[in-house]
């Protein structure tokens, strides 16, 4: 039997002005297991507070009720009161007889008898109620990154700039992700390499940071402090503690008709590689799908010219298990396939390229030396075409349905560069919308236009078709001249829509962290939470939550940083205990629990029961981990025999308020 | 069609492949099939049988054994309306699908026993299927029925002649039944009134004598033990005191099995006050496909059935305020 | 009993923590007033809500309950709201399939920050279940007061 | 005002096409092959269509001019189907004006199954004079 003790607040007038307090402090005395009730005039004061703390002592409460404001304001005061006192704080219940009750009724009689059965319902709560601790969970002091972009970078940098240490898996065989490819970056016109590359020697230089070049996350289990990930670093036939980066074996390999990934194939590397000459970390890889020692056993070259002894032809895949307490993911973007749009003849014609493309042209490491040449002929373009939104804003059928942000941007760099470098050359952009929210985003895109006679144009292109003196005939209309154009260009720039990398689905997937339609990662709050998962302990970097420019990248990067930091910083995680647990006797394990779960909270053991004969018996049943569970409730409705309930908000519990409301 | 699949019952036994082979044999009367677990040869050529009164679905019987050891080899005979359970039991982990030996048997519907007692035929001792009619075996000599007379309800308003999930098949598999008809008394009842529906369930419901045999017949119904049964629930009843209890107890059942109820028909033929329970199932499901789009349980043994799924833009509850018929 | 008096029913919403019954909190910051016979249980999100405390606050008496959480999308939990939608979409269906006046239950949707549609809601939902009458449909004979 | 509504959902109801997802982009009418021919262009046809301005359309000749070639329906980045709202408007102007040239038991022997029946209609109406 529980020892319940009433406190009814007057706050002032704002509850006794319309609530007769003491008529519900005596009606509510009169409950069964209450053995004290009172009314003051304001309970979350001092001298309030020591009135529970008090009557805790001196009745030997086990059960609290506050009839007071909302329990999203006080809730707190009076569970750190009653703990004071040596109540377990989870013994208090709030009857919300302000917010929901004294200031929403005139009548006094009506407030009042309201008051009273809230302030019964609160009771019937607390007479089921039961201590309740919360848990504790350590905290490894290790952070993991996957994606070894600009986002990666960042997050790893700040991170360890904290003081912990930082492990990056980037799956190519050198971190710096998509910005390494591009030539200047908008809206400053700073060269990408010059301001990234010092970011990836402090990677690489960083002693708390540790990059997995050329590796994969294989597995992730555990929860929020506690992950264990095993990674594979894939065998790269070179040992990176041996290979000095000379470069030798990349000139001798005889393998030379290997396309460039890095130039999107626009020119050929050898088997041996090392994708640009800034890489980190610079170690060759050889590409076995190319490589004619591993694929018919006789060659060998690149072992012969290394004179570090760095060649391996029998490397394995290597497995490594290493533990966690944050992950984040940074897995980035690609841009989408663009020959599924046979109207803008990206297929059939060399010189239809996308923005990525016409970025290495321009870019003094690409295949042309940074000379803007047409990929057919090698010729200077006059006339160069941008189209936007190929596949963005589409209809799912047609392509993404979301805006791609960032092409409007590079597209108005690309038309503004082209006419700097080369003023003979006419450039049109075919536009929907121009969309340039950013800071110095809409002056940029105005120089274009006004300071470098970029033709930008309302409409969009219907028809690119290839013609036989090798121009490319754009058909286009105009919305404001309301015209329908007809434009020999020599080059077509396509803006590509963006896409999650495709990595990032399987991740999600083991993760346990949700995805939406589209494949980006999903926030916890959208405006509130923005870069953690609704996962505990997994956070969010970069373009894998949603496109992204670099700057927003990299404040992303730090926002996620920041997160982890606090995290890490520590020793052990206070677990919220109201959560969901089951019922080991009811529990039948058919998973329904698990499928509804937002937090991969619920995982299923095979455990062994002693059975009424005394035989032993495994079952299958439902374990929630209270580190992970936020106790929303859902597996407790899936649940149909009730195994599941929840700490707090109990079936019975709700059922008692209920009952006392209905009355 | 018996006696192959009692050969196979026996080979597969013999040779060690299975341990226990569950099917049908008569029970209190020779057109009464029960579902059994045979363990010999003997048990077999004794007593199997499998005619057009086996319409018990013996899903269930496989987590029955499987819990009394779970390592043990089962050979099982299923119907197609049988495989579905059996798939969405697997999905719900309640029979490990590697310890069971599944033989698919084609089905072209039952027969309904009470039908043919209520065509006079009397002293009903076995029946064959010969095409359009049923040949019945009763101590005063052969009589023969049609059909469409005699067939079960369930079978009339077939889902689907397809199985779903087997090692073999004897006979002959079927298809998914394209327009079974199998809402239309659903849709007859949405058709009335308010009044009218609660006037229908009250006659219905309050019949109810809580046997618990739809209950125990389900194989939806897979709980270790009901929340109707346990004092802790705070909903317990034992026997139902007010309509409201009658009530209650249909309509929680129902949820409970909502998105998970293969719609087998076994919760109204096995009800002693014949209320037709699986008219609040098949509204579930009659409500899914509309709302969420077509789904059948047991389809397969991985989908998230819908009450444990969404889309964002799933309908609104007020769907239900909107429609016609208040 | 009673005859000829007014009838004023008793009502019952489900609160999710985070939205709605911050809400409610709102309105009755913003002193917005709706009737006393409605009395909100707070539960951390939609998708706590059984369908059994549905029926149970029916038999104890309850002539109507409505339930409150995030709007779609908004869920603190993330998802929760969208199974509380499917699930009280399809109870909804079987009661008023049972020939239960379907206006005698509702959903609806506020944010933390919708303190005038929580009252507005509610104000309109009383009305409609005054209209409707004291439920008798779904009641425990027993606990009729 | 109301007849020009009802107008308006005729031609939507008749086309079955979603003009409110139109964006505005100009593809279809960057994609026209008859579109010097035309007074009112692909896309002017969708939004004066949404804007409920059908009347300027029924009288236009450009409902003529329209080949029916699918090529805005196909590249239409919202799905809006301009085609077939054109076609619809097209339909309306013949009936306004009493001259139904379909001639229903012609139908069956010009079917072949490579032939879209929308595109049929559409040349037996046009063309049949």
């Amino acid at each position: 039997m529980q020892r319940i003790g009433v406190f009814v607040c007057h706050c002032g007038t704002n509850i006794a002005g319309t609530v007769d307090v003491k008529a519900v402090a005596e009606a509510l005395g009169r409950e069964p297991s209450v053995v004290t009730s009172v009314d003051y005039q304001y309970m979350c004061s001092e001298s309030g507070q020591n009135l529970i703390k008090d009557a805790i002592r001196d009745y030997k409460l086990t059960g609290v009720v506050v009839c007071s404001c909302s329990p999203r304001m006080h809730e707190n005061t009076f569970r750190k009161a009653a703990a004071a006192a040596g109540l377990n704080p989870y013994m208090v219940e709030i009857a919300n007889i302000r917010e929901q009750c004294s200031w929403i009724h005139k009548d006094v009689a009506e407030a009042t008898e309201k008051a009273i059965i809230l302030g019964r319902a609160a009771i019937a709560k607390v007479q089921l109620n039961a201590p309740l601790v919360a848990g504790e969970s350590p905290v490894i002091k290790r952070a993991l990154v996957i994606g070894g972009g600009i986002a990666g970078i960042q997050t790893a940098l700040d991170i360890a700039d904290a003081g912990f240490e930082v492990d990056i898996v980037e799956k190519q065989p050198t971190i710096g992700g998509k910005m390494t490819q591009l030539d200047k970056t908008f809206p400053t016109l700073d060269c990408a390499a010059c301001i990234l590359t010092p970011k990836m020697v402090e990677c690489a230089q960083n002693e708390l940071i540790n990059i997995y070049s050329y590796s994969e996350v294989d597995a992730v289990s555990g929860f929020v402090g506690n992950f264990s990930v095993k990674i594979r670093k894939k065998a790269r036939y070179v040992d990176e503690t041996k290979c000095t980066g000379c470069g030798l074996c990349t000139e001798k390999c005889p393998q030379k008709k290997v396309p460039n990934e890095f130039n999107l194939g626009m020119d050929n590397r050898r088997a041996v590689y090392i994708p640009f000459a800034q890489a980190v970390p610079k170690v060759a890889t050889i590409d076995a799908d190319y490589c004619t020692m591993l694929k018919t056993g006789k060659c060998g070259v690149c072992s012969k010219v290394c004179t570090a002894g760095a060649i391996n032809y029998k490397q394995t895949d290597e497995i490594v298990e290493r533990q966690y307490g944050a992950i984040v993911v940074a897995t980035g973007f690609n841009p989408i396939k663009v020959d599924k749009y046979d109207e803008y003849a990206y297929g059939q014609s060399k010189d239809v390229i996308t923005s990525l493309e016409f970025e290495r042209l321009t870019n003094a490491a690409g295949p042309t030396s940074g000379k803007l040449l047409r990929p057919s002929d090698g010729k200077h373009p006059h006339k160069i075409v941008f189209i936007q939104c190929v596949g963005s804003r589409c209809t799912p059928e047609k392509g993404k349905s979301y805006c791609s942000k960032i092409c409007c941007m590079y597209t108005a760099k690309h038309a503004m560069l082209t006419r700097e470098k080369y003023p003979d050359t006419e450039v049109y952009v075919f536009y929907i919308d121009v969309r340039t929210p950013g800071k110095n985003f809409d002056e940029f895109y105005r120089r274009a236009t006004e300071e470098y006679g970029v033709h930008y144009i309302k409409g969009m292109v219907g028809k690119v078709s290839p013609k036989a003196d090798g121009t490319l005939e754009v058909q286009a209309s105009d919305l404001i001249m309301n015209e329908q154009l007809r434009i020999d260009a020599d080059l077509v720039v396509l803006a590509a829509a963006i896409e999650p990398d495709k990595s990032a689905r399987p991740l999600a997937t083991m993760l346990t962290a949700s995805m939406d339609t589209n494949d980006f990662f999903t926030e916890a709050h959208p405006k509130l939470r923005p870069v953690e998962s609704p996962t505990a302990g997994i956070f969010l970097s970069g373009a894998c939550q949603g496109p992204k420019d670099i700057p927003e990248t990299v404040s992303q990067a730090g926002a996620a940083a920041a997160k982890v930091i606090g995290l890490l910083a520590k020793n052990k995680l206070t677990c919220n205990p109201c959560v969901a647990h089951s019922d080991e006797l009811l529990c039948n394990g058919c998973s329904q629990c698990a499928n509804v779960c937002p937090y991969g909270a619920i995982t299923y053991i095979e455990k062994e029961f002693v059975m009424p004969d005394r035989s032993k018996k495994i079952r299958r049943v439902a374990s929630v981990n209270p580190a992970v569970c936020q106790g929303c409730g859902a597996c407790t409705v899936t649940c149909p025999s009730g195994a599941m309930d929840l700490h707090g908000f109990s079936n019975r519990q709700i059922m008692a308020e209920v009952d006392a409301i209905c009355k | 069609m018996q006696e192959v699949m009692k050969k196979r019952a026996i080979e597969l036994l013999s040779d060690g492949t299975v341990a226990k082979v569950i099917g049908w044999m008569p029970g209190e009367f020779s057109y009464d099939m029960t579902p059994a677990v045979f363990t010999t040869a003997e048990e077999i050529e004794s007593n199997f049988v499998y005619n057009d009164f086996c319409g018990a679905n013996v899903s269930k019987y496989v987590m029955r054994e499987q819990k009394k050891a779970s390592d043990a080899k089962i050979l099982v005979f299923l119907k197609p309306c049988d495989t579905y359970s059996f798939n969405q039991l697997t999905a719900e982990h309640k029979i490990v699908r590697e310890n069971v030996y599944v033989i698919g048997v084609g089905c072209d519907g039952m027969a309904d026993v009470e039908k043919i007692k209520a065509a006079g035929i009397e002293g009903i001792t076995g029946i064959e299927s010969d095409g359009d009619k049923f040949i019945v075996k009763t101590v005063y000599g052969d009589e023969t029925i049609a059909r469409a007379d005699a067939l079960a309800e369930r079978c009339a308003a077939c889902k689907s002649k397809k199985l779903t999930v087997y090692d073999e098949i004897i006979g002959e598999d079927g298809e998914v039944v394209e327009n079974s008809g199998r809402f239309d008394l659903v849709a007859k009842l949405e058709a009335m009134s308010a009044d009218e529906r609660f006037e229908f369930w009250r006659n219905e419901l309050s019949r109810c004598i809580r046997c618990n045999a739809c209950r125990n017949v389900c194989p939806a119904c897979t709980c270790e033990q009901c929340v109707f049964d346990n004092p802790k629930s705070g909903i317990d009843q034992k026997a139902a005191a007010d309509s409201f209890e009658e009530n209650m107890f249909h309509i929680i059942r129902a949820f409970h099995v909502a998105g998970r109820c293969t719609d087998c028909g076994e919760c109204s033929r096995v009800c002693p006050q014949h209320i037709p329970l699986h008219l609040l199932n098949r509204k579930f499901i009659k409500d899914i496909n509309e709302l969420y789009g077509d789904y059948q349980a047991g389809d397969d043994t991985e989908s998230k059935h819908p009450l444990t799924s969404f889309t964002y833009d799933d309908a609104e509850p007020s769907v239900i305020h909107e429609r016609g018929n208040e | 009993m009673q005859v000829n008096e007014q009838f004023t029913p008793t009502i019952v919403a489900f609160c999710c923590n985070w939205c709605s019954y911050a809400g409610a909190d709102l309105s009755g910051t913003n002193r917005l007033q709706y009737p006393a016979n409605v009395k909100i249980i707070r539960v951390p999100c939609s998708c706590r809500v059984n369908p059994m405390f549905i029926l149970r606050a029916f038999q104890r008496g309850a002539d109507g309950v409505i339930i409150c959480g995030c709007h779609p999308g908004d869920c603190h939990y993330t998802t929760g709201n969208y199974y509380a939608r499917r699930r009280t979409t399809l109870l909804f269906s079987m009661l008023d399939y049972l020939g239960i006046e379907r206006n005698r239950t509702r959903v609806e949707w506020v944010s933390a920050a919708e303190g005038a549609k929580f009252a507005a809601t509610m104000n309109d939902f009383v009305a409609q279940i005054t209209e409707l009458g004291p439920n008798r449909r779904l009641e425990d004979l027993r606990c009729r007061k | 005002m109301e007849n020009k509504t009802g107008m308006k959902e005729q031609i939507l109801r008749m086309s079955g096409a979603a003009v409110q997802k139109c964006m505005r982009c100009g593809k279809c009418s960057g994609t026209c092959p008859s579109y010097d021919e035309m007074e009112y262009h692909p896309h002017e046809f969708v939004y004066m269509v949404e804007k409920g301005d059908v009347e300027k359309l029924l009288k236009s000749e450009s409902v003529y001019k329209c080949l029916t070639c699918f090529a805005c329906v196909e590249r239409c980045p919202r799905g809006v189907e301009p085609a077939k709202v054109i076609e619809a408007v097209r339909l309306e102007a013949i009936r306004e004006q009493g001259r139904n040239h379909l001639k229903p038991d012609q139908i069956p022997e010009l079917l072949d199954e490579e032939t879209p029946g929308q595109l049929l209609m559409m040349a037996l109406r046009k063309y049949a004079k």
